[in-house]
């Protein structure tokens, strides 16, 4: 059978109709929730706000925001984090701990480290660390 | 003498038929498309090469084990898209790389990609009025989804014997994306509106990453239960990418498992185009269908975006209802590109995206109601 | 018209029961512990996803193969826990991540390992005693060990019906250690133990880190052939580790292979929390009880830990027993923010790993020892 | 009582055979060498440790599926070599790991790929005046082609009970190529003939690199159809390598689908090395007849080159014919070494990489060929 | 049976002699093929010889080349390049668009870039854009 | 059968003391042998000590160690080694190599040769080597 008749032989109309409508239902509906969703997420916030922030399990080390150009104290501040990782550790887990312990501005003194040779590359982004620069 | 003779009967040379042979030509063909013109390279070179290897004459790699002798490599990879495996998990990489963040910031977009879809249940009609069956039919207007998991999912369930023809359409289409699609698009819209530049999008935020795909696949799942291996598995990996506390499986998802099973999903889906279903005139109304299916998808897609900028008042540029189809971000880019032919400063492809990622879950809701209607 | 009605009767609103609804809540509870406290999310996320797909009403993720239709994605996954293959690959990776460095240095904290399984066998008992099956009782007992994969294995070989409540019991108590382990911890010492600064470790040497794996499966492989399955594993993931030629293996068993196993691990015991078996007494009984077996073997372990504390001399802090559960390595930082506590500049860190690798050996015997008793 | 006679019973010590603590002793020996001495320890390591975990007494990794117990864990992985189904995915990674570039520079190193598989065929003849049927003298035949898979993929589909004999011996005479081939080349060469220095190799087009693996199965394809899986999959991975277009799947093939199925192949391949069919005599006569092999194949390949050093007046240096065995890329760089004892400024590398890439697809093309004619 | 007879009695010597001819004849058929293949490229090289080379579809950013040491104007010119890039992004990705826009020399320049701090690396091969470079 | 019952009934008092002696049994055993391990091992070493240590197979660059700042050198001494690498290499790759053949300072010169531009990163760990460092 070809054509019509073989379209309404196997219900096709009816088929494609419903389809369609079934596509438009769904993705209406979709449209719907998903376009309350951040009203709804301002409203639970409001409702739920904290009255405090809860400090983070990690002791925040607190130290004058050293100048990162002065890269001997930049090195003395961050020696008790990179004894904490492996010998040859990821930059990005020493980013993560800079800013667990709250240090100052971690982009800028690791890239002063890295330039002054403290943290040395071994590629593949793993880094080790050599306390002493004088060598 | 007669072991010699044996010998040489073993050969593929003397076991050759035109039709291994023709099969063998498409199958270089498909590879020629695919490296020299990069059509979809990712796919069509594994399916290519897969449907050159089971198409040599004798070619051991799809066959049934058989006596205790055990089948063919291909024969056991297919089982996963036989037992509809591959295509969800592939799916599971697309939600770890994809960002729902412009259609969270625009969720009317969502319409867009509805409109898309009238292609795939048009083609559908087209199919059966070619004598196809229901169920070939729907594996036929789904290619007009523009997805190619989605298609081999819904093919490999309710017309295995198209996987072939059906996958080569969907993926030949969605390569040739920039030329199916402007023209259609042109011809369809006013300079005036492909000249709208569109209002900056809201800014997404993390809670409302992480809800979306948990809404999505609430709202989908009790709708239509037989889209939840797809819709399920997108929706998994988009959170895995979102919730902050899984990369692992979010870089798995998206590398590691997704490229180990593009490459069987490849071969195999390839190893399905065997001479026999292939050499046939269905394979050419397929291809045909396929391309109708692109055009209606692009032009509803279209027509529905010319319909919310009339009732925004303007606001909304009609090119990226064309990104609807999904082929993501093909179709994204090339709302862009006539956008910027009618505007120069016109910049639409993030907001395209949208209508672009809504296409996806469109079109797997249109598999679903397949499944739901037609198994 | 029948047709509608049909298909509205084949959405899952229609077929929606309130055992699925509450399956369906419960799961985007776990699912919120997992993303938003950070409960063990790598395997809480894909468990509780995995438990909320297939709980949809009508849901097709679980279905078995029927009449020629394939089965669900989650059913055919699945075949990997009911088989016992991905619970010994998991060793595999963990094998290769774990450093028994420490454990070799201070052979002697292999006994709090052993000490903290005590609580495995009471919890079995207790098991018993609410009138569970012994092969029931043995998985419920396991959750002691605070081991996932030793639980999972376990639980898919003596009472698969039991998975879905076993291992959420098993990775919320794992990811809850820091709240149960601190006050058994304090109940059972005096300040004056924890406060106890232990004696560096020893170097160990390469040589003997590639022979200590060989050593372990040696002994307890002909001790007790039933836990060769997931200790053959796990050293052979510690040999590729330490034996320094196979640094390719060890990569991929950390990393490629475990993560795709983590992910269809985690979506297959979730999806093995039906309504059915989950919403059910045994479900609250099982995680009372594994509270109560987390308890004990952290008892047993610090009461081991004080007895070695006199026969020493006061050389060994008591609290790294409380690490001999397992649990690696939250219940390591346990002790050591516990022992800070008592004294500010002890650094219990490396100590407690001992016992806490010495952990995972242990409750994979005790699985072992269940297999051979049991089945 | 009764109870403990009996756990004391099903421990390993109380069921010990000889033969099993031998085996452990054997396996333990292969470890050893894989680890201290560096035999091809990403594959030695492995099937050592494989081949200790099956014969641990009452080892239950290998048992199969009985009385709805599911079977070993090794059980189950090892359907994958039983189905064919490894080793060609293996070859799927050497294809993209090799540049086959020095062949296509100089294709008629092919002739030396060819020759050194003469020894191969001989060692056929010698395995059956030992008594071994056809089917186990081509296994320990191609022992000779001094390539892990494709011994492995034809032994596994010819004579999988000599499956651990055979690869144990394939992979230790791989290992020991820079002690047995080079009395045989410089045996069989002249001091003159040694010091050859050889013509500069002819750069090499993307093209011609893109065309390589198409020709070469089509070739082999149509020519022996036995051969396409192997041949196949090392001419797919190879086309992702070079094609330009499919990087990701490139990488993939050579890293985390060639880790994960090396980890399992070597396993599974060590566990099929029980007892029954280890420690018999026909296991030495193997270890005696692979050694044959390789020396008839080194000889072989040798004698060629000095056919080619003749024929081109001298340019071609023969000693590049040992590397017609493939052992990749050891025997290559055996040739490098014996070359620059003769003649120190000699660089033989580049010129032996051709002949040995050669000898891949020329013990694939062997294997085809028994399994063409044996099976 | 054993010796020569096993070996008669199993077509040992037809079935040798086959397979050493079989992988001559393929390999020398494969040799014959391949020496030709150059030869064949180049003919069609000839025959085929198009007119003019297509241009990309990606526009040409058309700059005065700028001297790779002036740092800023380096930045400035790769600005919009990083921009279509994700905020954290693999150096490769940076020299793909540069080529892609044919940029001159995009080695030297993005080395400056690093070197100077406007590129700052992340580990693993990432970087991270910090457009002024004033801190 | 609940309690008590429950547990007799199974023998569970049997299976729970069997259980924990079990482990104990084994983990005791443990105990006992890997802590004799190091001990068995210095024996073992004492009875096996070497008369020499066999050289590497691979010759040993014998050069004046260079001042690992003189980069001109340092270069010099490093091309033979990096040709021996495919043009893209892992640094990691670099460091073996050059421990293989015994340079001297190995990590310190990389640095050298990276800051001065000789080793130029492409991301991911990768360099290519540029080798005048006159652009
Ligand atoms: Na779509
Ligand atoms: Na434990
Ligand atoms: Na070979």
């Amino acid at each position: 059978m070809y054509g019509f008749d073989a379209i309404s032989a196997n219900n096709g109309w009816f088929i494609a109709a419903t389809g369609v409508s079934m596509v438009f239902i769904g993705l209406i509906v979709l449209t719907l929730i998903i376009s309350q969703l951040h009203n709804v997420l301002a409203l639970m916030e409001k409702l739920t706000a904290k009255p405090e922030v809860i400090p983070e399990t990690k002791p925040t080390i607190r130290v004058p925001p050293p100048d990162p150009s002065d890269v001997e104290t930049t090195a003395r501040v961050f020696t008790p984090l990179i004894e904490e990782l492996p010998s040859e550790f990821q930059l990005s887990e020493l980013y993560a701990l800079a800013k667990e312990y709250h240090l100052p501005h971690p982009h800028l003194s690791i890239r002063c480290l890295i330039e002054n040779g403290t943290l040395q590359p071994l590629g593949e982004g793993v880094f080790i660390f050599i306390p002493s620069c004088e060598e | 003498m007669e072991m010699i003779l044996e010998i040489i009967e073993s050969t593929g040379f003397a076991n050759a038929s035109v039709s291994s042979l023709v099969m063998m030509a498409i199958a270089l063909f498909l590879l020629y498309l695919g490296i020299a013109k990069r059509y979809e390279p990712l796919l069509l070179v594994p399916i290519s090469f897969g449907m050159l290897l089971v198409n040599f004459p004798l070619s051991p790699l799809m066959l049934s084990p058989d006596n205790g002798q055990p089948g063919g490599l291909l024969y056991y990879l297919y089982m996963g898209i036989e037992l509809g495996i591959y295509p969800p998990l592939i799916f599971l990489g697309i939600g770890a790389l994809t960002d729902f963040g412009p259609l969270i910031s625009n969720p009317k977009t969502l319409l867009l990609g509805a409109a898309a879809q009238v292609g795939i249940f048009i083609t559908f009609l087209g199919a059966l009025a070619f004598g196809f069956s229901p169920q070939e039919a729907g594996a036929i207007g789904i290619i007009g989804g523009a997805d190619g998991p989605t298609a081999i999912y819904l093919t490999s369930m309710m017309a295995p014997h198209l996987l072939g023809a059906v996958s080569v359409a969907a993926y030949s289409y969605m390569a040739l994306v920039p030329i199916i699609q402007p023209p259609i698009m042109r011809a369809l819209t006013t300079k005036k509106e492909r000249a709208v530049v569109m209002e900056e999008l809201r800014e997404v935020s993390k809670t409302e990453k992480i809800l979306f795909p948990i809404v999505v696949i609430l709202i989908t799942g009790l709708f239509l239960p037989a889209a939840l291996p797809l819709l399920g598995m997108l929706m998994l990996g988009n959170l895995f990418r979102e919730c902050g506390v899984t990369d692992r499986l979010s870089k798995a998802s998206q590398n590691e498992l997704n490229n180990i099973i593009v490459i069987f999903l490849g071969l195999t889906v390839g190893a399905k185009a065997s001479a026999e279903y292939f050499l046939t005139i269905q394979t050419i109304q397929i291809i045909v269908l396929g391309l109708v299916a692109f055009a209606i998808g692009t032009a509803s897609g279209v027509l529905m975006g010319k319909l919310m900028y009339k009732l925004t008042g303007g606001k909304v540029n009609p090119l990226i209802g064309a990104a609807g189809v999904s082929a993501v971000p093909m179709a994204a880019r090339v709302c862009q590109t006539v956008g910027r032919e009618a505007n120069p400063s016109n910049f639409l492809l993030m907001y395209a995206m949208g209508p672009n990622v809504a296409g996806v879950i469109g079109s797997a809701i249109a598999a679903g109601i397949f499944l739901a209607l037609l198994n």
